[in-house]
């Protein structure tokens, strides 16, 4: 009865103007306001991401043991850190680094899932049994200690983080692909398109990749929340990004040892991060929502 | 039912041999040596070979990984720390329970608190305690851990000094580390639930039980609630098994001698054959806390057990077929 | 008029975990060029499968279809591309069988894309302009989607697709069961006209016998993936000689207060195709059923001319 | 007298898209013992008229906007909850269209029944047991397996589970909404049989929601015919069939396909059902109608009855007797 509903409402409609599928998740989703919030909030962090070196007159890097450890000021926002730096331009550093760092991984991930998902998804059979049968495996290991292990190897630095952090994701995001490639390969569509001779490279082309696309994209924002809690976490314990470079888990580590007497070097990293993860996840959830109407009533 | 499990029991030997093989590799191709770390940068070329010969890190791969499992299945041993020269089973097993009292706690408060608040929220959908849940539920699901830990020290044991700050000397110590394992899953099991169950409410079968004129509590907890069951259950075994492997970021903070400490200092001091023990430890964990799940599964959802009976049978009867055609 | 496709013994098992299921057992049968065959039959009794493994969308477990002369059961590469040219699908549910992220004008020109006949894109939206004329789309719906259409459109879209390819037979895979009486009445009438018009040979697909019967020349009944009966349709319907085929007939409900049926209630439920035994499949259902209808399947037999039926005891029941 | 009397039921849904007007002032009245069919295309409103005479309306998104629903002369739009939980599944009962979802899948179907049995005849448990089983007895499924689960059942089965737990009351109401549908055509013989025969046996009136009107040829006494929310016509069965009024419901005899006469070419209603949220000044027939006047497109017309208890909503309802439908 609903679909019918909507349907009819939306034939008549399609006499006047017509209404892509996207069109209409791009309203749904603009009538969530904390989805929308959230896009702007990351908007902004990429623009600080971009522009960290000239918003603020100070280096990240530029150390003043005179002036270390000062609450924030006019001159200093959110005060100096341990060498006197100023911890302002050392978050919006660490915004690019975590954004950085997080987008190279989830794109590494996410390239080779999406092959190897595919492949297991759409042909089946043997290739299939032995993918999910090593995905298996990788999906036993623990996600910290699997990603720690891997850091660790492979040592730290912007780079190596991307890296680690992207193979050990690379599992999970194989099952969700293949899960949906197998829910689209019923579709009675393909099917029709198989009647008119199509091959499987223009199946795959026209119609799986375009359809399986907008759940990876929901999947892609939640990720890159998971990713940069990841990367702070790694920092957080020293392997990942590494000082002096600032990353938001880095910085935190070094106010632990401030803890009693110097709050800023814990409390605004950590905001950042809190907000950084609350954005990405109401973006997700805010598009996941727009194209599944259903769960918002 | 039973060849079922006994199925599942037999794979998960594969899948725990994947695991070390998988982390033996990166280990191996790691250009770190755990003898230079040992011996400290005094120590001549000469010195850290001899030690390399002494724990064999200079055979062949194969023969390397071959020794691992032959110790096993020989001995039932996982080798001697390279760090603290003890075996690392009895290692494992000194930290164990202290994780495990943390895990277990931090799940089940987690399943007691967000099962219900989610149920709730999702009862009384688009209202005020609706909205405060699945609010709360979100951000504690963005909170990191670490920063979480920090902030409970920072006003629970300097500020307020109602609890200390790091180890487990008297029970207190427990209450953090638990709180701090216990909120992501809190938020997680939370949101899963109220999907769930609102997804189970707008079945066919639910307007069925109110059209027999039940009471909707009754609706709810005998008709619904069973039959959102199962992607709550994905998400608590998913709670129990990470949360019983341990925290390595909590239990470094509040400084607790667990599995997650262990694995830890074993990856930060390239003790290599620890790290190992602990991986196996953690695969099998995570592997039987699936195992359970899957079994759990067959307990609430009658077609889900039918499967399961019709996997343990499908060897036979496919043959049987395949003779005939 | 020439036979155009000639069925033979085709089958198609499907392997399941507990075995195989056999949706379509040995079904035989020829069509001649313009021609409608209306397949009827229940839910699961093969009659989809059927339709698909003459398509060569299932491929045959044995058995043979041969098209105009040619045996197409195991085509490949270019012959199979130059064969489905021919043969087309129109689906059932023309909410599935729709790229929801197609607009109409790239749905229809799909098919004329793979075709390769049209070179270029002026063309290719020429024919596509054609094409929604024939089925009755006003061209304002080419920028629609789906999604924004009402069934019996949709389902206009799912016919001018299958006509892009200039096919020669048409499978109707229950096209119209999920649509309203009113709407179904609209894409029956242009079913008709179309065949009128292009000499086109239908494989009509329903569970419907009220509409199998207002537009087939010849209906094959069929039951739990075997042959049951098959005739000309005035000949089945005034005539039927399988006892399941009565049962069926019979089960109608007719919209009219005058119409006196004497009642055949079939009792039980339909047999599951899955690891069948020998015998016949209806026999559990049916009131005549001997000992020789458990143990051995009959085979189809030409009863009266031109009226194929598969029932041991038909001839007796039928004096 | 009337056991259940629907006035001006209006019916409307609150969506992102608008109002919805799903029932537009139905008006209904059932006897005791009779058998009613109501008769409509999807989204006509029928399933929503059902689901509105139990209070299932989901609110939101629904909302029951006026009218009044007497049974046995009391509103139930006026009644307390526990009076309406009362009355449902006890004295009011319904089959729903989809019997393959309508059966709870994780508990076993004997309990499914007894539940309700238990609930209003307040009995023991091993009293409703062993009615329950009586029930199962009555819709002909095997004692043995009231401990099976619905997907052990097939869909003919499942649906005289539904049917049993509708009826395991004795109630004096039965709504039927599409019982048939969802079902091959000998199962559907099989069920409608059945439903029949328990209907006379527990002396139930039965409000059968469908839109075929074969099977309202077989079973009822009387017919509504509903478009865009609204009876059309109503009367006995004989009125409809026979004596068929409004442009409408001459539409739909001529759409189908007939089994009797051969024809060529069928004639279809033209067009589509009004968008309910937007629903036509006039008669909301008026665009597909080809009888339409300057008359039917400014003024709705009034359900008038045209003979003794047959109800007609359309401004010149003599003028179109269908003339070949005299010669039958």
């Amino acid at each position: 009865m609903k679909r019918w509903l909507e349907t009819r409402k939306l034939a008549r409609k399609g006499e006047i103007r017509s209404v892509g599928k996207f069109s209409l998740m791009v309203r749904r989703f603009c009538r969530n306001k904390a989805a929308v919030a959230s896009l702007v909030f990351i908007l902004l962090l990429i623009l600080i991401a971009v522009f960290a070196d000239v918003l603020t007159p100070y280096d990240y890097d530029a150390q003043n043991l005179s002036e270390k450890l000062r609450q924030p000021s006019a001159a200093h926002w959110f005060g100096t850190d341990d060498f006197g730096r100023d911890i302002l331009t050392r978050v919006f550093v660490g915004t690019r680094v975590s954004l950085l760092v997080s987008i190279l991984a989830v794109g590494i991930s996410t390239v080779f899932a999406l092959v190897i998902g595919s492949i297991a998804g759409y042909f089946g059979g043997a290739v299939d049994n032995v993918i999910m049968r090593i995905t298996d495996i990788f999906m036993a290991l623990p996600g910290m200690l699997f990603a720690m292990t891997v850091s660790a190897a492979l040592g730290t630095g912007i780079w190596n983080t991307a890296i680690a952090l992207g193979f050990t994701s690379i599992a999970p995001i194989v099952r969700q692909v293949r899960a949906s490639i197998l829910l689209l390969k019923d579709q009675e569509f393909i099917e029709a398109s198989k009647a008119f001779g199509s091959g499987n490279t223009v199946i795959i082309v026209r119609h799986v990749i375009p359809n399986a696309f907008a759940p990876l994209i929901v999947q892609i924002a939640l990720r890159l929340g998971d990713t940069i809690m990841a990367i702070s976490g790694l920092s957080f314990l020293g392997l990942g990004v590494q000082p002096p470079t600032p990353e938001w888990g880095n910085m935190v580590s070094v106010g632990k040892d401030y803890m009693s007497e110097f709050l800023p070097l814990i409390l605004f990293p950590g905001i950042f991060v809190i907000l950084t993860m609350l954005a990405f996840n109401l973006l997700g959830d805010g598009m996941r929502d727009a194209m599944d109407p259903r769960m918002k009533r | 039912m039973i060849r079922y499990i006994i199925r599942r029991l037999f794979l998960l030997i594969p899948i725990l041999i994947g695991t070390v093989v998988i982390v033996f590799t990166i280990n191996f191709f790691s250009d770190i040596s755990p003898a230079r770390l040992v011996l400290g940068p005094t120590a001549t070329e000469e010195q850290v070979e001899a030690k390399e010969d002494e724990w064999g890190l200079n055979d062949p791969y194969l023969v390397q990984l071959g020794r691992y499992f032959w110790r096993i299945v020989s001995q039932g041993s996982l080798g001697t720390s390279y760090i603290y020269n003890q075996p690392v089973l009895k290692m494992i097993m000194d930290r164990l329970p202290n994780t495990l009292i943390i895990g277990l706690l931090a799940a089940t408060l987690s399943v007691m608190i967000g099962i219900p608040l989610g149920i709730l929220a999702a009862i009384k959908q688009n209202t005020a305690l609706d909205y405060i849940a699945t609010f709360l539920a979100i951000l504690c699901g963005a909170i990191p851990p670490f920063v979480l830990c920090i902030l409970m020290q920072l006003v629970l044991a300097v500020r307020l000094h109602w609890l200390p700050v790091s180890g487990i000397r008297s029970w207190l110590g427990y209450i953090m580390p638990i709180i701090a394992c216990g909120v992501m899953p809190v938020a997680m099991t939370c949101r899963m639930t109220r999907s769930s169950m609102l997804e189970t409410i707008r079945q066919d079968y639910i307007r069925t039980a109110r059209a027999k004129g039940l009471k909707e509590g009754t609706v709810i907890w005998k008709h619904a609630l069973k039959n959102a069951l199962i992607p709550i259950i994905t998400v608590v075994g998913m709670t129990y098994a990470m949360s019983l492997c341990g925290s390595i970021i909590s239990e470094a903070i509040f400084n607790i001698p667990g599995l997650g400490n262990l694995m830890n200092s074993s990856i930060s001091q390239k003790d290599y054959i620890t790290n190992l023990g602990c991986v196996l430890v953690a695969a099998f964990i995570m592997s039987f806390v699936t195992l359970i799940t899957d079994l759990i599964y067959a307990a609430v959802d009658p077609r889900i057990k039918a499967q399961y009976a019709a996997t343990g049978k499908r060897a036979r009867t496919y043959k049987r077929k395949e003779a005939a055609v | 008029m020439p036979v155009q496709l000639e069925v033979k013994d085709l089958m198609k098992y499907f392997r399941i975990p507990v075995g195989f299921l056999h949706a379509v057992d040995g079904v035989s049968f020829q069509l001649e060029e313009g021609k409608t065959l209306g397949v009827v039959g229940e839910s699961g009794c093969g009659k989809s499968t059927l339709g698909r493994a003459i398509l060569g969308l299932n491929e045959a477990t044995g058995g043979q279809v041969i098209f105009e002369g040619e045996d197409v059961t195991h085509l490949k590469g270019a012959s199979r591309k130059a064969y489905k040219k021919k043969v087309q699908i129109i689906f059932q549910d023309p909410f599935s069988s729709l790229d929801a992220r197609m607009n109409v004008q790239s749905l229809i020109e799909e098919p004329l894309k793979v075709l390769g006949t049209y070179r270029n894109k002026t063309d290719r939206l020429e024919k596509v302009d054609e094409l929604m004329d024939t089925v009755g789309l006003a061209g304002r719906y080419k920028t629609s989607y789906p999604h924004e259409l009402d069934g019996g459109r949709r389902q206009r879209i799912g016919i001018a697709r299958a006509l892009a390819m200039d096919p020669r037979l048409i499978v109707c895979d229950e096209p119209v069961s999920a649509l309203d009486v009113s709407i179904q009445a609209q894409i029956l009438n242009l079913l008709a006209d179309l065949q009128e018009e292009k000499g086109l040979t239908y494989i009509f697909i329903t569970h419907n016998l009220s509409v199998v019967k207002h537009i087939s020349d010849r209906i094959m009944v069929m039951y739990c993936g075997c042959l049951a009966e098959m005739a000309d349709t005035d000949s089945l319907f005034e005539q039927p000689l399988h006892p399941y085929t009565k049962g069926l007939l019979s089960a109608i409900p007719v919209p009219s207060l005058h119409v006196q049926r004497n009642e055949i209630l079939l009792e039980g439920e339909i047999q599951s195709p899955i690891n069948p035994r020998p015998g016949c499949r209806f026999a559990g259902r049916c009131c005549y059923a001997t000992q020789l209808c458990r143990a051995e399947t009959p085979k189809p037999a030409e009863l009266l001319p031109g009226h194929i039926v598969s029932c041991h005891h038909a001839g007796e029941i039928n004096g | 007298m009337e056991l259940l009397q629907i006035k001006d039921l209006r019916i409307q849904f609150n969506t992102d898209t608008g109002i919805v007007h799903a029932v537009n002032g139905v008006d209904l009245s059932l006897q005791e013992g009779e058998c009613l069919g109501l008769v409509g295309e999807t989204g006509a409103g029928k399933t929503t008229t059902a689901l509105g005479i139990l209070d299932l309306i989901q609110t939101p998104p629904g909302k029951i906007v006026s009218g009044e629903i007497l049974y046995k002369g009391r509103n139930i739009r006026e009644m307390k909850p526990h009076e309406i939980r009362d009355l449902r599944g006890n004295e009011i009962s319904m089959i729903f269209q989809d019997p393959m979802s309508a059966l709870n899948p994780v508990i076993p179907v004997g309990h499914q029944i007894a539940e309700v049995i238990r609930l209003h005849q307040k009995c023991s448990k091993n009293e409703a047991d062993r009615q329950m089983l009586a029930m199962l007895e009555k819709v002909r499924i095997p004692a043995e397996r009231a401990d099976e689960y619905p997907h052990q059942f097939s869909g003919g089965m499942k649906q005289r589970v539904v049917i049993a737990i509708a009826l395991a009351c004795n109630p004096k109401l039965l709504i039927a909404d599409e019982p048939t549908t969802a079902l091959d055509v000998t199962i559907q013989a099989q069920v409608l049989k059945m439903i029949r025969e328990l209907q006379q046996e527990i002396h139930t009136s039965m409000l059968l929601i469908t839109h075929d009107l074969g099977i309202v040829a077989q079973t009822c006494e009387k017919v509504a015919i509903m478009y865009a929310g609204e009876i059309v016509e109503s009367g006995t069965a004989e009125d409809i069939f026979d004596r068929t009024a409004h442009p409408y419901t001459k539409g739909l005899f001529a759409s189908i396909p007939s089994i009797d006469r051969k024809m060529r070419r069928l004639t279809p209603i033209e067009g589509l059902m009004p968008d309910p949220t937007d629903l036509p000044a006039g008669c909301s027939f008026g665009p597909r109608c080809p009888y339409v006047s300057d008359l039917c497109r400014e003024h709705k017309p009034e359900l008038q009855e045209i003979g003794a208890g047959h109800f007609c909503r359309c401004h010149f309802p003599s003028q179109k007797r269908s003339p070949e439908k005299e010669g039958q």
